[in-house]
């Protein structure tokens, strides 16, 4: 069931995307780490207290949420928002870090490590490493830690180390790079845990997994309501939440299932996050994917007012989707996605994040060439309450 | 500008060769292409091989060199400030070349450069540019295929990385396009972490040599010539790298003239050279 | 069904107390009111809109949550907390929010008005008037919404017309009177949402009506688990948790109902809040109830580490709960909240609020004495977000 | 101190007659009690009282006057600072009386400090410090039950208040204990709000005078003489009390000397006063 998104072409590949682009020294830890998760994700066992977890830890299901304010206009398909900013924590970080944390305590592993931008993935490891009694290291770019200074505040709460980086960029790059090195220095009793389905096999394969639980719940919901939608959307920062929300679907071709990507402030030529409609293949944070380069290789700074979408690599399983034209890609701006957030905060009371926010304004246009009896799902994976600043600019 | 003609023998293959019939070990560091500036960094290399560095590892800036420790991350950020990328790396070996037709050239840093140039491109234009082999931090064998067979067409070798932990069949693959050496690293982390004690490159060059034929050299963590002395003891030859970008840029911080540079960058050279030779003729 | 709690004298009464003790110009405004609502709860179209909103907007149910790393000994009851932190906007305030707009709305009204302290009650009820497309003044003062910027500015993202009150203590109380003046004078046009169970009847019956799905959701919850608790406890601020979660357990006499109160620094004769235990019969914010106050009857300044549980006043259904000894009341110190909410943190990755962290302390002693068989539930109102910079000082 | 002993017809009722017969209508103001101080207050009400106000309202001062415009809550405040509450008020009465004792004074404020002091031992004080009625801004006679038992017993009244929206059931209500005057509220909204215009007014008191037989006083919002002389037209007195706290503070702040201020406060009363006479005597 981890393979429903896999279209193997050799091991760790989804078509001619992924594998292991690492240094050779980290090879015989994804091996562990490949076998400890297929002997784990075969037990039941692991999957009822996975279960128990997302129920009684991370605060799943969480509800699907009706918009019918917000249309700009009449007729056309509704929209539907999976709300997973209701998890603990505000956000679906939280679905992967459980059980990237559970597979490290069933592997004897007495300690985790990540790294963070915002700082949601940080919170969830954090207060789940908390939950398991296990020793939590984050890295955390300098740059990052002064614009948050609630969410290191948080991962300390919970009795993270947080180390701050101020190498480089002093932003998430930096940040993943030192947790990196800890991890290649500390792989006997530490594992990396990834906030995304990126990264070397099995990586994109795992978090997939422990992501899927939004599709499920989101089609059980649809089916329950006597729906199955049109669409599905989801914005593209990592693909945790569009991998998750996307996997139970993929295998119903009526059902189209679109990757939205920030345009940025959408001027030809500036600087944008659309790797998957306008990258180039790649090698990058150790899979073969699409990523945003230059000519020669290096690799360009992503640009958005979402700081989630702002990544310049891609989910390799996203990356042979969209090849095979099973996803297709749209493209929001700045300024579409706030308009898209304002308006459904004034309409409806809901405030997303910036980085739905580009799904939403995209799907009102997709929802508008539909009929009144289809529906469209939109994935809202955290709150918008980081992105209040931006988004209310007091004169 | 005189074009080399592609060789026969390897020359690292020829390197070694030498060596044996020496009796002596191969000293080898890295620099990255473009840092400070192209001129310079070709002045670099020339007082290498000038001062007996037997084999040069020329990094192609890369805008996230996530593998590697801030000494090295910081010069692949001075190296593209000053312009430096794959193509222009590739334009200054060639530029080595000129007057240097012996010491191997060996590439060094990440895949994504190399895949945007293509595999088949990359291998012709390394090997027009002079350059032996290629050590790829972020790039196994078990992914190098296409990119092997590539080298292979063209006389390259992909060196392959043995780590302690890691399987032989990750490291010790018999195939047309991998030689040249064992790239030994004995400790586990990124660049310029801690060293290794002398026992434990032992065992790990020891390991190395059950599981391979090829020449084994070593590097990550060597930081003093003593340490260079008693790896060299063991192994085909010793890689110094951090250490040396290090030292040489506390010379820098005190201005000195290209000249005095120079001759700081050499002595150095000479002093890790000198404690090698005298461990291992002696 | 909304009658759980009363246990009525006289119409409005809660034993000796509740009453309408307001300006006389209030009284058709709420006759007008209590029957509007009494007409909505017998309906049961209301109840089915409700239900779905609060489903499908606000987030429920919430779940509960086991804590088996908290307690500092071994053996005694397990603690449960009921989650009402991961509603949208992170509180229970949404529940009563929902019902009193529901309610407005069914009554022909097309604004409503309220007043905020730490901003919760404003969020709330500015989000369910953004999806019902009423207008919404929310008062708060100029103290509060200088330490709380990110609250206002969610307010106006959500359309409300945020009142800066800059009169008296510039603090909630200031905001309360502003409210109350402005409901006054624009009773044909606008409902005065309460945020807690206090005030005039029907306030007191209705905010508790539209609570009580916690401590229904909690009773299902816990026995589709199996248990019965042996004790309940939740913080007591304005009381609408408590009111909420205790009502579906009140008329089960084998059950503790335990009202933590604040005590502030703890020392003798210190500022606290607990007025349910120490405080005095008298006539506060409407209604005839249990009050700080002095032997002149001017109401005290409450104090604790917990700006929820700060409040003068108490609801009259607890007031008389604990006059007839059907609930218990204890007390928790400032000290005794941060250590427990610090320890939850770090032993469960679960960032609770201060107030809440109040009735984990107490509970911690009341389960210790207990069996291992038995279960003591929690209310847990609100996250900890709010609460970090108290519970985090950076040296 | 000389104590004032009960009396047989409540001084509310005598003013009442008195004017009747004089063919005039009531003037009425409020101020609050210890506001800026005991002593000043205790001369205000004299002021008062000579210069021409018929009844007073005396506010006592409490912690939380939620009903209150701005005007007012800062009274209190000012009153609460000088150590005023409910018990100095019936001392500032007490103290009152022994110079008059045919001004009505009524007291008027929130229900906290009464019940803190008991239905019964409030009543017997309010009564001994020589006051005829209460004005209780929270506490509305559907309420009041225990309350008006126990004034009746002391001889005073409970004062309905009456606004344009309220049921008949909720003032126009016969009981021992309730009467004065019915208070009519022509506006909705907290103290110191909008002015009414006359013919709102007129209405509201013509709606009074069907549902009760008890002299009309109308206040709230009377912000003018000239208001103030338009409501006498068709009430039986007229009550003013923002609009002369606002003025009284004016005074204040150009730091006049007492007898200055007490002049200025008994200018002020008088020109209420000359209109409200002009226009009903005329
Ligand atoms: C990119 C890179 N990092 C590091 C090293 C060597 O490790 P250290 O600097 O720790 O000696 C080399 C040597 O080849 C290198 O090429
Ligand atoms: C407490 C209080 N507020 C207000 C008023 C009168 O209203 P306004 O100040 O608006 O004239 C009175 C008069 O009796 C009063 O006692």
């Amino acid at each position: 069931m981890a393979r429903a998104l896999k279209v193997e072409s050799r091991p760790g590949r989804y078509g001619s995307f992924g594998g292991q682009f690492v240094a050779p020294v980290l090879l015989p830890v994804l091996d562990r780490l490949e076998a400890g998760f297929r002997s784990a994700w075969s037990d039941p066992a692991f999957h009822t207290e996975l279960t128990h977890l997302l129920n009684r830890f991370v605060g799943r299901p969480t509800p699907l949420f009706d918009i019918p304010a917000f249309p700009s206009w009449s007729g056309g398909a509704r929209i539907v928002l999976k709300r997973d900013d209701l998890t603990f924590n505000g956000g679906n970080y939280a679905n992967s870090a459980v059980g990237q944390c559970l597979l490290a305590r069933r592997m004897g592993l007495s300690a985790v490590v990540t790294d963070t931008g915002s700082g949601q993935n940080g919170i969830a490891t954090a207060a789940v490493a908390a939950r398991f009694g296990m020793r939590c290291t984050i890295y955390m770019g300098a740059r990052d830690a002064a614009a948050q200074p609630q969410a290191c505040k948080k991962m300390r709460l919970f009795g993270a180390k947080l180390e701050i980086v101020e190498d480089a960029d002093r932003a998430l790059s930096s940040a993943t790079s030192a947790a990196i090195r800890h991890w290649m220095g500390n792989s006997d009793t530490d594992a990396y845990v990834a906030g995304a389905p990126i990264g070397p096999h099995p990586y994109p394969e795992m978090v997939a997994a422990f992501q899927q639980v939004i599709g499920k719940e989101t089609r059980l919901q649809l089916v329950e309501g006597g729906v199955l939608p049109s669409a599905v959307l989801s914005a593209v920062g990592g693909g945790s939440s569009t991998i998750g929300l996307f996997s139970s679907f993929v295998s119903d071709p009526s059902i189209r299932l679109i990757a939205v990507e920030a345009a940025g402030s959408g001027e030809a030529g500036a600087p944008n996050s659309a790797r998957l409609s306008q990258g180039r293949r790649g090698i990058f944070h150790g899979a073969e994917t699409l990523v945003l380069a230059d000519a020669e290789g290096q690799i360009l700074a992503a640009n958005s007012i979402a700081p989630g979408l702002a990544y310049p690599g891609s989910a390799p399983q996203l990356a042979d989707l969209v090849s095979r034209g099973r996803v297709e890609t749209m493209t929001a701006t700045d300024a579409e996605a706030q308009r898209a957030v304002r308006r459904l905060a004034e309409t409806e009371g809901v405030l997303i994040c910036l980085e739905a926010g580009h799904a939403l304004a995209a799907a009102e246009h997709v929802a508008r060439t539909m009929e009144p009896h289809e529906a469209v799902v939109v994935m809202t994976p955290s709150s918008g309450d980081k992105d209040i600043d931006i988004l209310w600019q007091d004169s | 500008m005189a074009k080399s003609a592609p060789k026969r023998i390897n020359r690292i293959d020829a390197m070694f060769e030498r060596l044996r019939n020496e009796n002596r070990k191969a000293f080898v560091t890295f620099t990255v292409a473009s840092d400070p500036s192209f001129d310079e960094s070709l002045e670099r290399l020339k007082t290498f091989a000038a001062s007996g560095i037997d084999l040069i590892e020329i990094g192609h800036p890369f805008s996230d060199p996530i593998l590697d420790g801030a000494t090295i991350q910081k010069a692949n950020r001075r190296a593209l400030a000053a312009g430096g990328n794959l193509r222009r790396t590739l334009d200054l070996c060639r530029a080595f070349r000129e007057t240097d037709d012996r010491t191997p050239l060996i590439l060094m840093g990440y895949s994504n450069p190399v895949i945007t140039m293509g595999y088949e491109g990359f291998a012709e234009a390394a090997a027009e540019a002079g350059i032996d082999g290629l050590i790829a931090a972020d790039f196994p064998l078990r992914e190098a295929d296409d990119l092997v067979k590539a080298l292979a067409k063209h006389g390259l070798y992909m060196i392959p990385l043995a780590a302690p932990t890691l399987e032989a069949r990750d490291f010790a693959v018999e195939k047309p396009g991998i030689g040249g050496f064992l790239y030994c690293i004995p400790v586990v982390g990124p660049t310029g972490g801690p060293s290794a004690s002398k026992e434990v490159i032992a065992q790990a060059v020891e390991r190395c040599r059950r599981q391979s034929s090829l020449p084994i050299m070593v590097g990550f963590g060597v930081k003093t010539p003593e340490l260079a002395a008693d790896v060299a003891k063991v192994a085909d030859g010793v890689i110094v790298a951090t250490a040396l970008i290090d030292r040489f840029l506390e010379f820098k911080r005190e201005q000195p003239t290209d000249a005095v540079f120079h001759l700081h960058v050499a002595d150095t050279i000479k002093s890790y050279r000198d404690a090698i030779d005298l461990a291992t003729l002696g």
